[in-house]
């Protein structure tokens, strides 16, 4: 049997072994469980060192990146100080101290270090993401078109600015006694969020319908058409 | 025995039953509901018809940018357009800046030739005469940008997907920069990704039209891009590419029916029955056969 | 000590932001993808740990055969299965990529010598002559029979390509250079067509494809078309109209789904209109409150995680 | 506009502004007597979760999905911290299905240092710290079978989260556990609401640590968050204002923007945003 039968044959019979947790957790499904996670596992480290150590560290960090012309001429004599990665990559080792406790707070050394390379990116990250999106409510509550008053978009300026207000206030968690107002406003932005929640929720069945109905797709027809085939073929 | 069965379908299971059944049924019977019009694919529809098909050296763009997740919604517009453009004789070169979108754009346009030959024996449709594959190019945006600075786009991709050095295609006689591309269709399920496109896809002097199908859930985000005119036409998720399908059956009477309408029904049977599954849930709610377990709290 | 080492962890992406993209003269910009890597390469030195705690976990699962041994064993077994073939095709991928470079390497060499001939050390003819022998030299490496599996014809476009080449080297002078050059351009996409052939039909790329294809995308999908099935038993379960929120959040929901499928129109033309105007306007809203607000929380805490400032959170 | 690669004056004033809460409470008139906390019902629902677990004798779970090392993973550790506190006192297992290897050894530092600090350290279990993989589908496919193989109690969902949410979700309802969900990702609450008992919206989720301590430090940390957004509120309705403002009397729009991005020049470099 040819592999591409071979491979529609058995992504036929992992999708109905994932299904069949709807029925209940079963053997099969644990099975295909285990096997889709030790996949995965296996993937995740071949990937990471085939597209970021090896030619981002390892490769500069030993000078495998310098290019020699035939006449001993150098092309490119890749970067002076890229042993320097030995540094990180010696510290990041680290991590496995923590299965000494004698020397597991060395792990913790490279622990705060990234959090507080996290906290540095994120600080950044505030300005590059939030910001725009703050300035980009910055909408006109009355829209002009040709001198007159476009209503249409005025409205849902003011809609959408009124929203945001309100589910703005409504994650005050402090207040000082008798401020009655935000309270309101709050429980407003709750309901408005709740109906903002319920749209999505909408929007989103066609997605995953959409999905649904690709995988049935498969099972009814090409699957079944594969199994048909193996059947004349044996 | 057929106690202990009633008593294992429970109420969840019972759903999933539903819905597998519902689902499954449209699609075995094939079972087609008239699609909504819509006017935005109309408008593509219409775009796609004014492109001269005489004018030699020019080509379409076509960018399929999505993976197998959503092959329902956007896989069935891609089907739609690309039949389209084969049909005209519309000479088109496809590619991806999404990595799991590089299988897909491989097969589909060989799937729809084949499907025409079916129809019309006596005609052909060749790889590297009407269409070509460029297969997955890394780098979004910044690539997108040099295909357009590109003084000759066979020049810049030098070797398509399957190889063969872009000299030798016969696709690309005349072709040379972004000029020479008549219009481009995007279709995708990611965000951001047109936005890469309608940022760098032109020169100084030259703009393509820009088309463009997104998933249900992207559809408030396009519209945007449809009213300032930056995209020319738009597929709303399966219910775009559906009415296009049915434009497309209208001018093409001998076409039979496509998935894309099938899909269509049966996405929107699924509907119908998560609303009458929230209606029957109600009911249960008020005259309590069986309270809801516990309250659902935000 | 940690809290230290956690500022210096922050400090350059910090100082980076903080400083202008150039500062009296200095800039970080040439070294800034360098210490980034640095940096990741922290985080991924840990990737042995995920793999150190699932050997742990299913190995001892395994060694004592206690209940779940069986699963343990595929997982093991397909772990390293996906790494073996993975990893060899990587390492194909990088050898085929080896012998194109090369080619690539001496095509320059090739055109530099045609185009500025000697140097200070070399003559142009010596120059010439090592281009001509390193050609020669890359000649005698390329593969000399055809593979049984792989495409024939393939093959003997390479051979025919190789045979130019070698011809154009025999006659071969500093002003045929450029001809040279063009052989090997010949040759090099001979042999990408050749080697992809090979590929395609190398027993590893077929279990590697059964591994990917037939079992971790499916499954993937697999995984995600649940939520098909979810979507609808969380629809039942929990749009009760128990309060005036539940009952938004319902209508909206409703409304949506009626304005996105054909049997909605059948009620009321406007309902696409409506769930646009519903998805834009009110949903887009709130959603940025939300991202706002979490926003600047998250800006706090990224301060008080840099600064150390809590004895609470993640204090490491 | 686009994003600030980096900083401007206005960007480090408006940083100034945010920040101040933190630095000096007392520009904002902080008192601790002041600070009245709303009520979050998802708060109370933690602990009952917890408690509800050890009654049925069934093992508490604790997960971040896929969240990477940053400020949301180090909100949710405030919180990771006090259900195994919960669990320990309680006797109870604490499951942690893990995505990343370097998130898997923040979380055991946590578990460690709680059970320690109720002097229960001996009785952490390693094999209760399940990594999965960092594959979003393998991840939910391991987190279904684990909760039903382990029959667990009660379950918590804390961080960032994609389609997988729905999929842990029902995981959980499937065994009837008890579930409390935080995510800052606004589209998949709609999700938690629906398939768990409690849900933290956006920013509750750090604030959670706050509530569940409510010390000095906490209480000052709510003060300083709100603040904050109280700022951000007000920048908001500032620059409403002025842009319609602008469109009625047609003065040029978007000077808060242009204010954010506008830069001297150092060293004769120009710089854009």
């Amino acid at each position: 049997m040819s592999t591409a039968l071979a491979i529609t044959i058995l992504a036929g019979i992992s999708t109905l072994a994932m299904l069949s947790f709807l029925v209940r957790e079963n053997s099969i499904y644990r099975a295909f469980e285990h096997i889709f996670i030790g996949l995965s596992a296996g993937l995740g480290l071949v990937v990471t060192v085939r597209d970021f150590l090896y030619p981002k560290i390892l490769m500069p960090m030993f000078g495998w990146d310098i290019v020699v012309f035939p006449d001993g001429t150098i092309k490119d004599p890749g970067h002076p100080l890229a042993w320097m990665y030995a540094i990180p990559l010696a510290f990041g080792l680290l991590y496995y101290t923590m299965y000494f406790p004698r020397y597991s707070w060395m792990a913790r050394l490279v622990i705060g270090f990234s959090f507080g390379a996290g906290g540095g990116l994120a600080i950044k990250g505030f300005f590059n993401e939030i910001l725009p999106q703050v300035t980009a409510s910055f909408k006109p509550l009355v829209v002009f078109d040709e001198g007159t008053i476009a209503w249409m978009s005025s409205f849902n300026n003011t809609v959408f600015v009124f929203t945001l207000l309100c589910t703005m206030a409504y994650f005050f968690f402090t207040f000082r006694r008798g401020e009655a107002l935000r309270g309101i406003a709050g429980s407003g932005g709750r309901w408005l969020m709740m109906v903002c929640f319920g749209a999505f929720f909408g929007s989103t069945v066609m997605a995953r319908m959409a999905i649904l109905v690709e995988r049935l797709q498969f099972l009814l027809i090409d699957w079944t058409d594969a199994l048909l085939k193996v059947v004349g073929y044996v | 025995m057929i106690r202990s069965l009633l008593r294992f379908i429970d109420a969840r299971r019972l759903i999933f039953i539903l819905v597998l059944v519902t689902l499954s049924l449209p699609l075995l019977l094939r079972w087609s509901v008239p699609p909504v019009r819509m006017t935005a694919a109309e408008l593509l529809f219409n775009e796609i018809e004014k492109i001269p098909t005489d004018v030699p050296g020019k080509i379409v763009y076509l960018a399929l940018d999505y993976g197998p997740g959503t092959k329902a919604e956007s896989g069935s517009q891609a089907k739609a357009l690309i039949e389209h453009l084969m049909r005209r004789r519309i000479k088109f070169l496809v590619t991806a800046q999404v990595l799991d979108a590089a299988p897909i754009i491989n097969s589909i346009p060989d799937e729809v030739a084949a499907g025409l030959m079916e129809l019309y024996p006596n005609e052909k449709w060749e790889y590297g005469i009407d269409w070509v594959n460029m297969g997955y190019t890394a780098g979004a945006g910044l690539n997108i940008q040099n295909v357009a600075k590109a003084a000759s786009i066979p020049n810049f991709f030098k070797r398509d997907a399957r190889g063969n050095s872009t000299a030798e295609i016969p696709l690309f006689n005349g072709v040379t920069s972004i000029e020479s591309v008549s219009a481009l269709i995007q279709i995708t399920a990611y965000v951001g990704t047109l936005e890469s496109y309608l940022q760098f896809f032109a020169n100084e002097k030259y703009r393509p039209i820009f088309l463009h199908g997104c998933t249900s859930i992207a559809t408030p985000q396009s519209f945007i891009y449809l009213d300032s005119g930056q995209i020319k036409g738009l597929l709303e998720g399966i219910a775009g590419a559906a009415w296009y399908g049915k434009l497309l059956s209208d001018k093409y009477p001998d076409r039979p029916v496509d998935d894309s309408v099938v899909i269509n029904t049966t996405l929107g049977v699924a509907h119908l029955l998560v609303i009458l599954l929230i209606v029957a849930g109600n009911f249960v709610g008020i005259f309590g056969t069986r309270a809801s377990k516990r309250r659902t709290d935000v | 000590m940690i809290r230290l080492v956690t500022f210096l962890g922050g400090f350059y992406f910090f100082l980076e932001f903080l400083l202008p993209t150039e500062f009296f003269g200095f800039s970080f910009a040439p070294y800034h993808e360098y210490i980034t890597n640095g940096i990741i390469t922290v985080g991924v030195a840990a990737i042995g740990l995920g793999l150190i705690s699932i050997l742990r976990v299913h190995g001892t699962r395994i060694l004592k055969v206690s209940p779940g041994w069986f699963p343990s064993t595929l997982l093991l077994l397909s772990m390293f299965a996906m790494i073996f073939a993975t990893g060899n095709e990587a390492i194909l991928d990088r050898n085929d990529a080896k012998l194109y470079e090369r080619a690539a390497l001496l095509r320059e060499f090739a055109t530099l010598v045609a185009k500025d001939g000697g140097t200070a050390e070399l003559s142009a003819e010596a120059r010439t002559t090592i281009a001509l022998e390193a050609v020669e030299t890359f000649i005698q490496e390329l593969p000399t029979s055809a593979e049984p599996e792989a495409d024939q014809s393939a093959f003997q476009e390479l051979v025919v390509a190789k045979t130019e080449l070698q011809r154009r080297i025999d006659s071969g002078s500093r002003e045929t250079l450029p001809g040279v050059n063009e052989g090997l351009a010949q040759v090099a996409t001979a042999l990408r067509a050749y080697k992809t052939t090979v590929r395609e039909a190398s027993s590893n790329r077929k279990v590697y494809n059964l591994l990917y294809q037939g079992l971790w995308t499916a499954l993937a999908a697999a995984m995600f078309s649940l939520l098909g099935f979810y979507i609808a038993a969380a629809a039942y379960r929990a749009f009760r109209v128990r309060s005036v929120e539940s009952a938004l959040m319902m209508g909206a929901a409703v409304i949506v789904m009626l304005g996105q499928i054909p049997f909605g129109v059948w009620l009321y033309e406007g309902l696409p209109a409506l769930r646009s105007w519903f998805l834009s306007v009110p949903s887009s809203a709130a959603f940025r409150a939300i991202r706002l607000g979490a926003g600047v929380a998250a800006l706090l805490m990224a301060i008080r995680m840099w600064l150390c400032l809590d004895r609470k959170g993640g204090k490491a | 506009m686009n994003g600030l690669e980096h900083a401007t004056p206005g960007a480090l004033l408006l940083l100034a502004i945010l920040l101040s809460a933190l630095f000096w409470p007392k520009l904002w008139r902080y008192h601790r007597d002041t600070v009245v906390l709303r009520r979050i019902p998802g708060i109370d629902a933690i602990e009952a979760a917890v408690a509800r677990a050890a009654e049925l004798g069934r093992p508490a779970s604790f997960t971040t999905s896929l969240t990477a090392l940053g400020p949301v993973l180090y909100g949710s550790l405030g919180v990771l911290r006090f259900v195994a506190q919960k669990c320990a006192q309680y006797r109870n297992r604490l499951l942690l299905p893990q995505s990343a290897p370097d998130v898997m050894a923040v979380c055991d530092q946590a578990v460690a240092d709680s059970y320690r600090s109720v002097g229960r350290l001996n009785a952490v279990r390693p094999a209760d710290t399940v990594f999965l993989t960092d594959t979003q589908f393998a991840f939910a496919a391991g987190y279904m079978g684990l909760l039903q193989r382990e029959n667990v109690g009660a379950a918590f969902l804390f961080g960032d989260f994609a389609a997988e949410s729905l999929i842990l979700a029902e995981a959980g309802q499937a065994v009837d556990a008890m579930q409390v969900a935080a995510t800052t990702s606004p589209e998949q609450v709609a999700f938690f609401v629906c398939a768990t008992d409690a849900t933290l919206i956006g920013e509750e989720l750090f604030a959670a640590s706050g509530y569940l301590g409510r010390d000095e430090e906490d209480m000052k940390a709510l003060f300083v968050q709100d603040r904050a957004k109280l700022a951000l509120l007000v920048l908001v309705i500032v620059g409403v204002l002025l842009e319609t403002g602008a469109s009625i009397f047609g003065y040029e729009s978007g000077l808060i923007q242009r204010g954010l991005q506008w830069m001297p020049s150092f060293g004769g470099a120009i710089v854009a945003s």
